[in-house]
């Protein structure tokens, strides 16, 4: 039944989406769209959580459709349920920001058809059981994106964003559907079950694997695929952005999960290295990019990439672990990926609403124009704070606790028996936690430069406080990120149902622990109580400043900046976006980036100004990308002059065709 | 209604004549173009009747799974295809490019084509489908010049160059199957019936049968427009008029691979001659990579889409090349959705072309915007044609990449690679196209809708949804081919 | 009963930090002083600047937002209960495991945080110099720490500072390499995070290459006693880090009685005036280095750690 | 009888394929289409003899075609058009004669080899018929390949379509020979009148192929 009602509801969503197309030109089409959408994920949110919390069995339904003699099949599992409650509540809130939003969103009527198209097609990613209907639906969901990124149509560089992302996008559906084609066999048995009951050989688990990783990675924005990402999450409009960068992604590790996990049978030991590897270098790599971009949008999708290489490595330690059989370790690795994707997903959503807000409000995205927006938009910027708290994993909010897990797992890889693992996993987790400070500079920067501080441009000066509804998307989005890290027991234990599926273990119950307090093992061992510290803090906070407010002074007096006495009249003076990243530049930029700064000092006595120029370069772009495109053009003109051979040419072609065959023919015979 | 079961195939061959006639005889071609419409119409009908019930095989026409689908999807295209070319037609008299006179000869001419395919089609006889071919390329040669510019001039004579070294191999084929035949079936016209050749064809002299079979996969395979024998086909797309170039790229090429599947399926009872799967295999995977790289320098709209036929062509015959149940499957499918898809496309090609005037790629830009309808189509058939979902051309890659990929890894890569190659060119130029700020002229045209979002729409339900009958068909025609 | 014994312990230990802080900075720069051949301040100089500080005026830059005037009370708080979750005189104590070694450094990294935010708030360039190498340095600071935390975590087979220090004292624990290597790199970070020589000068405000006091350059009043109070906080939580997992002998154990407790104490305080004579010694005998070459100092921490996890392994053959 | 049926039909094709070769020797375009009504005529004979040996009177229709239509009328034509065109008398092969020679025989070699163990079932008779036909046709398509003159290059197409209708006779009892020649005939002169129809003279200032690509889309 469930499972039915969430059809009709991806089905509901499609039939939005035509409406949106005859209602294209209305008033009151955005309303229409937006709130139906809205309502539609909600219940969508609805039906999926209580499929989770519900933990019931899962539930199949195949219907005479897709391929002919295999029809389409769907199942609703745990899995497939905890990603369901992800999707639509990441839906549910851009659509009530898109009510706000949408309105002053450039040329709207391209933008209104597709996202109830686009949310369809993930749900139906979610649930698809079979691999015909997994692609059709992942490349669904990659078509209706793209239509989103080229919205900005009159925009060139929005036009090679949707390029690349579609091209990409191709590419890793083709890698997926060579990897079904591993799965399915020459027989073609295309159904997810089959899959389940089949086993392989390792060089094929292997081969899928790296498949796998090619395709939905690519998707899921892991370095070196990552390429389309800072490129199309930014070009489309904000809520747009929002589900790409939080929601997507998401579908990408699900899809990994799905086929890894669930349908390629026991693992190896190894294919945990690959994963960790990859996602360790996404981590790292995402967050250097972030730090060194001065485009809100683009750091934010940087940070996704980040974000991607944590949930990845939390994926590679439960590959490790179960493959040694330490099922608990694999439960706990697990939880935490998945408690990860739920905090990202949030954080996300949220970070880029806050964006979203600022271009309306300023016309920019471009940190080095902003600043001092925290007294022009007070709510947008303390939600922003909160997603930034968030985001760079600090206690006590979310995102820490899911990092916390993450590296409670990572303590626990000394029992694994390959040295290999033993070595790597140590490095990765110091990896990680270089990452995890690196995110707390880059969000600093983040906010530091265009919330805080003096305004860059007349635009800044200018900004309004943006619409209710994305007001109350952010403020909702924000005490969802603090209720999850007060306690996250609650949403660890809804996870249980997942990993005990696919692990065939879970975590120990957390809420039943005193206090609150989640421990993934042992109380001697760990634990951690967001809900204690944060009452600390709030009460040490609140005395401290009651005391000294009432026994000492409480007087305050303006007066222009002290600065060391150098009171500088002038915005500009004060550190950039990219003043800031430089220390942090010049420790990994000529590494990773054959970063090269060049100053030049007028000769004394002539006032002509200093300069000081920074060229940074995208390695993986140069080395790895431009290579292919200029092969693929090479042969594109070599092969050109077969346009204007003369018709005596053309004759020679035929005539050495036959030959040749009749060679053939007689070497043959 | 027994009488119309008992003729109707005669009716399918009949109706062409005789419009052909009339319409040569027929003044005004306002009322030629709706007759030519009515008369493709009917050859549609009873074509569709096949399906209910056709008179038994003899040894001049033969009605079997495999042909009945290609008839009524030939009929089918043609009957849309009159449609379009009728508004199509009327705007080539106002901008003076064609004069009445020549309105006659075209309908007339078309009446003829569609006749030589159904005939093709619908022969039991080797020796009458190679005329009925010969004729339908005849036909087209002579209309593809019909603008009577340099460029015209030039791509038909080609063409015909091309085309008529192209119909000699098939006839050398053609003859030596029947020297193969000889020793067993004896002399005289059961050598060349198709349903005798097939029954016997286990025991025919294998070697000769090889070298048959070079020829005919050279011969029709000029026809249809695989590399290296493909020169005729980009420039008689681009310049002949657009219903011509619809009519090209979704029957012609169609009907010349229903040969070469016929002699396919004779090959693969005789295990003695030499395998006609990689032959087919090397031959389609040349002409998927050449097309797919040569799509990216085409600055001619029409040319591009002529070059993304050859492609298809080319998956199609490495799908057969492959066989098996599931890759046959694919490649009828593949061709069923092509001709309808690539049809489609040209209609909406030609009412672009006739908006914008022009054909140059350079000179377009912002469809979506300036002619929303046709730029929104465009886009559709052009997503639908690079095998995107949820179109039909998507189903049938799905099938062939993944069956290709369990059986022979690395063919199916080099197939992937030549599909993205391909995916890339398209993309690139129909954003070019469809988007970005409209620039140049932008006249309004009445759009013929009908004939455009009826195969869209078939194409967008049949990536959904296959009715069983059709599947039971292609099920029953994959293992035909074996 | 038995709660209210432990929330007084609790409360008591939160007490003891807050006051000992100032002490700490105050015998620290009298050290130095005396190294110095100076007569230095007296030892409770810190106390009456506190108290001095609050009582003036709160001068505020014109654009300073509300995030600058709470971030002194959040920065103080969240130091605050990162120092009361260590073990300075007893373990076990009522809340010790509700933040384990991880969420303790993760604490000090909000404070950070919010410190480098109101560094930026007023705009001007001396706090962006001071917010921007504070990012960095703990950027390169924290991965040293997670080093530390994963060679003291394999030994003892615990985050839990109280089931570490436990460990360190039984005998399962011998004299081992990686101890001293993770003892060297904690020493390296923690002079590193609380901003002392050689990687940061607090005595100071008029050098470029300070980071630590350039992000509170615009704070006066009530606001900088808090901060104040807040970074002696921080090397107060150092010490007793260092005391707690590298000498935890005298710690009492849990629900021990007043006595153990006294001992307990007293040793702490012992513990913690060794700690400053070192500090003192060592800050009055290497000189400040330059911002960049902070990254060497601390890879250099970072290779110790590193080599301290695997030579872990080798000697215990996992 | 039949040992003597045999070597005339043998000796006949092997006429045409040496005429083949003397076309392929040919460098002006009056002594190839004498060379070709030669052709023509050894076509003729031959596929007389075939309707006599095999007697299948169809076949006489077919040789008539060939003589009259083939042997006399296309040559005249072709004669008058070249006046008309004025085209100069010399042909432009493409490579020198010499190599086309050598590239010839060794297309009659592999023809050889190729049909001698395919047809190793068919009858004797047929046998060397089709060897010899396929050379003609492959020396045919060289004709075409190494002459940039459109008339040569027709005439070229003619005699690979003699090697066809040589097949087709050799091939005992097939039907629709006579409909397949005409057809043919009428492909030829379809060619034969584009070259008029399409006044390559005008249009293009001569009837060098080359010239037509100045025409093709994209150039411009």
């Amino acid at each position: 039944m469930p499972i039915i009602l969430l059809l009709s509801g991806i089905a509901a969503l499609l039939i939005l989406a035509l409406l949106a197309l005859f209602l294209s030109g209305r008033s009151s089409a955005t309303s229409v769209v937006y709130g139906g959408g809205l309502l539609l994920s909600l219940g969508l949110l609805g039906v999926g959580a209580q499929h989770l919390l519900g933990n019931t069995a899962p539930l199949e339904l195949s219907l005479p459709l897709g391929l002919p003699w295999i029809g389409a099949h769907f199942r609703l599992d745990a899995l497939s349920a905890f990603f369901v409650v992800i999707v639509n509540l990441g839906a549910a809130v851009s659509c009530l920001y898109g009510l706000g939003y949408g309105q002053h969103a450039e040329d709207p009527s391209r933008v209104r058809p597709f996202v109830p198209a686009f949310v369809a097609g993930m749900n139906l990613v979610l649930l698809a059981a079979d691999a015909f209907t997994f692609l059709l639906s992942w490349e669904f969901m990659s078509l209706a994106s793209w239509a989103l990124v080229v919205a900005a149509h009159r925009d060139p560089r929005s036009l090679r964003a949707g390029y690349i992302y579609a091209l990409m996008a191709s590419l890793g559906t083709f890698a997926l559907l060579l990897a079904f084609g591993l799965l399915a066999g020459p027989n073609g048995s295309y159904a997810f079950a089959a899959m389940r009951a089949a086993h392989f050989t390792p060089a094929v688990g292997a081969l899928v694997l790296c498949l796998v990783v090619l395709g939905a990675g690519s998707k899921a924005g892991l370095v070196p695929l990552h390429v389309w990402l800072p490129e199309a999450h930014p070009a489309a409009p904000s809520h747009v952005s929002a589900l790409m960068s939080g929601v997507m992604t998401k579908v990408a590790v699900y899809a990994v999960i799905r086929i890894v996990f669930d349908l390629l049978g026991p693992p190896h030991w190894w294919w945990g290295v690959v994963l960790l590897a990859l996602g360790g270098a996404s981590a790292l790599m995402g967050i250097l990019y972030a730090l060194f971009d001065a485009d809100q949008k683009r750091v934010l999708a940087f940070s996704t990439i980040e974000n991607v290489g944590f949930i990845f490595v939390a994926l590679g330690l439960a590959l490790a672990f179960r493959a040694d059989g330490f099922q608990a370790a694999a439960a706990l690795a697990l939880t935490a990926a998945l408690f990860h994707v739920f905090n990202h997903s949030i954080l996300k959503g949220l970070l880029f609403f806050g964006t979203g807000a600022v271009q309306h409000a300023t016309g920019t995205r471009d940190m080095e124009r902003l600043g001092g927006l925290i007294h022009r938009m007070p709510v947008t910027a303390f939600c922003v704070l909160v997603g930034c708290v968030g985001i760079a994993a600090l206690p006590p909010l979310n995102a820490f606790a899911s990092e916390w897990l993450t590296f409670q797992a990572i303590l626990l890889s000394p029992s694994l028996p390959q040295w290999g693992l033993k070595l790597l996993v140590p490095a990765v987790g110091a990896l990680l936690a270089l990452a995890v400070t690196l995110a707390a500079a880059c969000f600093v920067r983040f906010f530091g430069t265009s919330f805080l501080g003096r305004p860059r441009s007349e635009a800044a000066c200018g900004a309004e406080e943006t619409d209710v509804f994305s007001r109350a998307a952010m403020l909702f989005l924000a005490g969802v990120a603090v209720l999850a890290g007060l306690l996250p027991g609650v949403v660890i234990d809804a996870l249980g149902p997942v990993s005990s599926s696919l692990i065939g273990h879970q975590m120990p119950v957390q809420t039943s622990q005193p206090w609150l307090s989640i421990v993934p093992i042992a109380a001697s061992r760990s634990s951690y109580n967001g809900l204690l510290v944060f009452i600390f803090i709030a009460m040490s906070a609140g005395i401290v400043a009651s005391t000294i407010h009432v026994f000492a002074s409480r007087r305050v007096r303006r007066a222009p900046a002290w600065d060391c006495g150098f009171a500088d009249p002038n915005p500009a003076l004060q550190y950039s976006a990219s003043s800031f990243s430089e220390p942090i530049r010049r420790v990994f930029g000529p590494l990773l980036f054959l970063a090269r700064t060049e100053v030049e000092i007028p000769p004394p006595g002539s006032m002509g100004p200093a300069r000081l120029r920074v060229h940074l370069e995208d390695v993986i772009w140069q080395r790895l990308y431009m290579p292919v495109t200029g092969l693929v053009a090479g042969i594109a003109d070599r092969l050109n002059v077969f346009q204007f051979l003369t018709i005596r040419r053309y004759l020679s072609l035929v005539f050495l065709a036959l030959v040749s065959l009749l060679l053939v023919l007689a070497i043959w015979s | 209604m027994n009488w119309l079961f008992s003729h109707n195939v005669a009716l399918v061959l009949a109706i062409p004549v005789v419009t052909a006639f009339v319409l040569t005889l027929l003044p005004g071609y306002r009322l030629s173009a709706k007759l030519n419409v009515a008369g493709s119409l009917l050859t549609f009908l009873s074509a569709l009747s096949l399906f209910v019930g056709h008179p038994p095989t003899n040894p001049y026409v033969l009605v079997d799974d495999l042909n009945i689908v290609f008839i009524v999807l030939n009929t089918f295209v043609g009957f849309t295809t009159s449609l379009f070319s009728m508004s199509y037609i009327s705007h080539e008299l106002e901008t003076g490019r064609l004069t009445p006179s020549y309105l006659r000869f075209y309908h007339a001419m078309y009446q003829v084509m569609m006749f030589g395919m159904n005939l093709a089609l619908l022969v039991n006889n080797i020796g009458l489908m190679w005329a009925a071919i010969e004729l339908a390329t005849l036909a087209t040669v002579l209309m593809v010049g019909i603008y009577r510019t340099h460029e015209a001039l030039e791509a038909a004579w080609k063409y015909f160059i091309l085309a008529s070294v192209g119909i000699a191999f098939a006839l050398f084929g053609t003859i030596l199957v029947y020297m193969a035949a000889l020793p067993v079936v004896g002399e005289g016209l059961r050598a060349m019936t198709w349903t005798v050749l097939l029954s016997k064809a286990g025991v025919f002299e294998p070697s000769l049968l090889s070298l048959a079979f070079i020829f005919l996969l050279l011969g029709y395979g000029t026809k249809a427009g695989l590399v290296p024998v493909h020169a005729w086909l980009p420039d008689a797309h681009a310049e002949g008029p657009t219903p011509i170039s619809a009519v090209l790229s979704g029957l012609l090429l169609n009907v010349a691979l229903y040969a070469i599947l016929r002699f396919k399926m004779l090959m693969a009872l005789n295990h003695a001659a030499i395998a006609p799967g990689p032959l087919m295999i090397a031959i389609g995977l040349m002409s998927l990579i050449f097309a797919a790289f040569m799509l990216y320098r085409r600055r001619d709209i029409k040319r591009l889409f002529a070059y993304s036929s050859i492609e298809h062509m080319g998956i199609i015959v490495f799908a057969f090349g492959i066989g098996g149940p599931l890759a046959n499957f694919a490649g009828l499918l593949q061709m069923t959705m092509h001709s309808l898809t690539k049809s489609a496309i040209f209609f909406v090609v030609g009412h672009v072309a006739q908006a914008k005037g022009t054909q140059k790629i350079a000179d377009i830009q912002g469809l979506t915007q300036s002619h929303p309808l046709l730029g929104w189509s465009l886009v559709l058939g052009v997503l639908a044609i690079a095998g995107m979902p949820p179109l039909g051309i998507f189903m049938s890659e799905f099938l062939l990449v993944s069956t290709t990929f369990a059986r022979a890894p690395l063919l199916a890569v080099l197939l992937v690679a030549g599909l993205a190659v391909a995916f890339g060119a398209l993309l690139l130029r129909l954003q070019s196209l469809a988007f970005g700020a409209p620039q140049g002229k932008c006249a309004p045209v009445r759009v013929s809708i009908l004939p455009i979002f009826a195969h869209l729409a078939l194409v967008a339900i049949a990536g959904i949804y296959l009715s069983p009958v059709l599947v039971h068909w292609f099920q029953h025609v994959a293992n035909m081919l074996g | 009963m038995e709660l209210i014994r432990e929330l007084a312990v609790q409360g008591g230990e939160m007490l003891l930090v807050v006051l000992l802080a100032p002490l700490v900075t105050g015998v620290v720069r009298k050290l130095k002083a005396r190294l110095l051949r100076r007569e230095g301040p007296s030892v409770v100089q810190p106390y009456r600047d506190l108290l001095r500080l609050m009582r003036k005026d709160v001068v505020l830059a014109d654009n300073a937002s509300w995030l600058f005037r709470t971030a002194p009370y959040l920065i103080f708080a969240t130091t605050w209960v990162a120092a009361a979750l260590v073990p300075t005189f007893a373990t076990g104590l009522m809340f010790s495991w509700s933040a384990d070694l991880i969420a303790i450094v993760a604490l000090l990294g909000s404070a950070r945080f919010f410190l480098a935010l109101a560094g930026m708030d007023v705009g001007t360039s001396f706090g962006g110099i001071g917010s921007s190498r504070e990012m960095m340095i703990a950027a390169l600071a924290e991965p040293v720490m997670i080093m530390i935390v994963f060679a003291l975590a394999l030994l003892a087979g615990s985050t839990q500072l109280s089931t570490i220090a436990a460990y360190m004292v039984s005998p399962a624990v011998g004299l081992r390499v990686t101890l001293g290597m993770a003892f060297v790199s904690l020493l390296m970070v923690g002079i590193a995070e609380t901003a002392r020589i050689p990687v940061d000068n607090p005595a100071t405000h008029l050098e470029l290459t300070m980071v630590h006091e350039a992000m509170v350059l615009e704070y006066s009043g009530r606001h900088l006693a808090v901060l104040e109070l807040a970074s002696s906080l921080k090397l107060l939580l150092y010490l007793s880090l260092i005391a707690c997992l590298f000498l935890p002998w005298g710690l009492a154990p849990p629900d021990a009685s007043a006595l153990f407790y006294a001992i307990g104490v007293a040793a702490y305080v012992a513990k913690i005036l060794v700690g400053c004579t070192a500090l003192s010694v060592f800050e009055t005998v290497v000189a400040k280095m330059r911002v960049f070459r902070v990254p060497t100092f601390l890879g250099a921490a970072l290779m110790l750690g590193f080599l301290g996890t695997l030579l872990l392994f080798v000697s215990r053959g996992f | 009888m039949h040992g003597i049926a045999f070597d005339v039909a043998h000796l006949l094709a092997g006429c045409l394929v040496l005429v083949s070769f003397l076309m392929l020797y040919q460098d002006r375009l009056y002594s190839l289409l004498n060379t070709y009504a030669l052709h023509a005529m050894v076509l003729f004979l031959s596929v007389a003899w075939q309707a006599y040996i095999q007697n299948a009177p169809h076949l006489y229709v077919t040789a008539g075609i060939a003589l009259l239509f083939k042997a006399i009328i296309i040559p005249v034509a072709l004669h008058r058009m070249i006046v008309k065109l004025g085209i100069h008398r010399e042909i432009e092969t493409v490579v020198g004669t010499g190599p086309t020679m050598l590239a010839g025989m060794g297309l009659v070699g592999l023809s050889l080899v190729v049909m001698l163990h395919a047809a190793a079932g068919a009858d004797l008779m047929a046998r060397e018929d089709l060897a010899f036909a396929l050379s003609v046709i492959l020396l045919g398509l060289l004709i075409m390949v190494t002459r940039r003159n459109a008339v040569s290059q027709v005439v070229g197409f003619m005699s690979l379509e003699n090697g066809l209708i040589l097949a087709a006779a050799g091939a005992k009892g097939m039907p629709l020979v006579v409909e397949m020649s005409v057809a043919f005939s009428i492909l030829i002169a379809f060619i034969v009148i584009g070259i008029f129809l399409f006044r390559i003279r005008e249009r293009f200032d001569t009837v060098d192929v080359q010239a037509l690509d100045r025409f093709r889309g994209e150039r411009q």
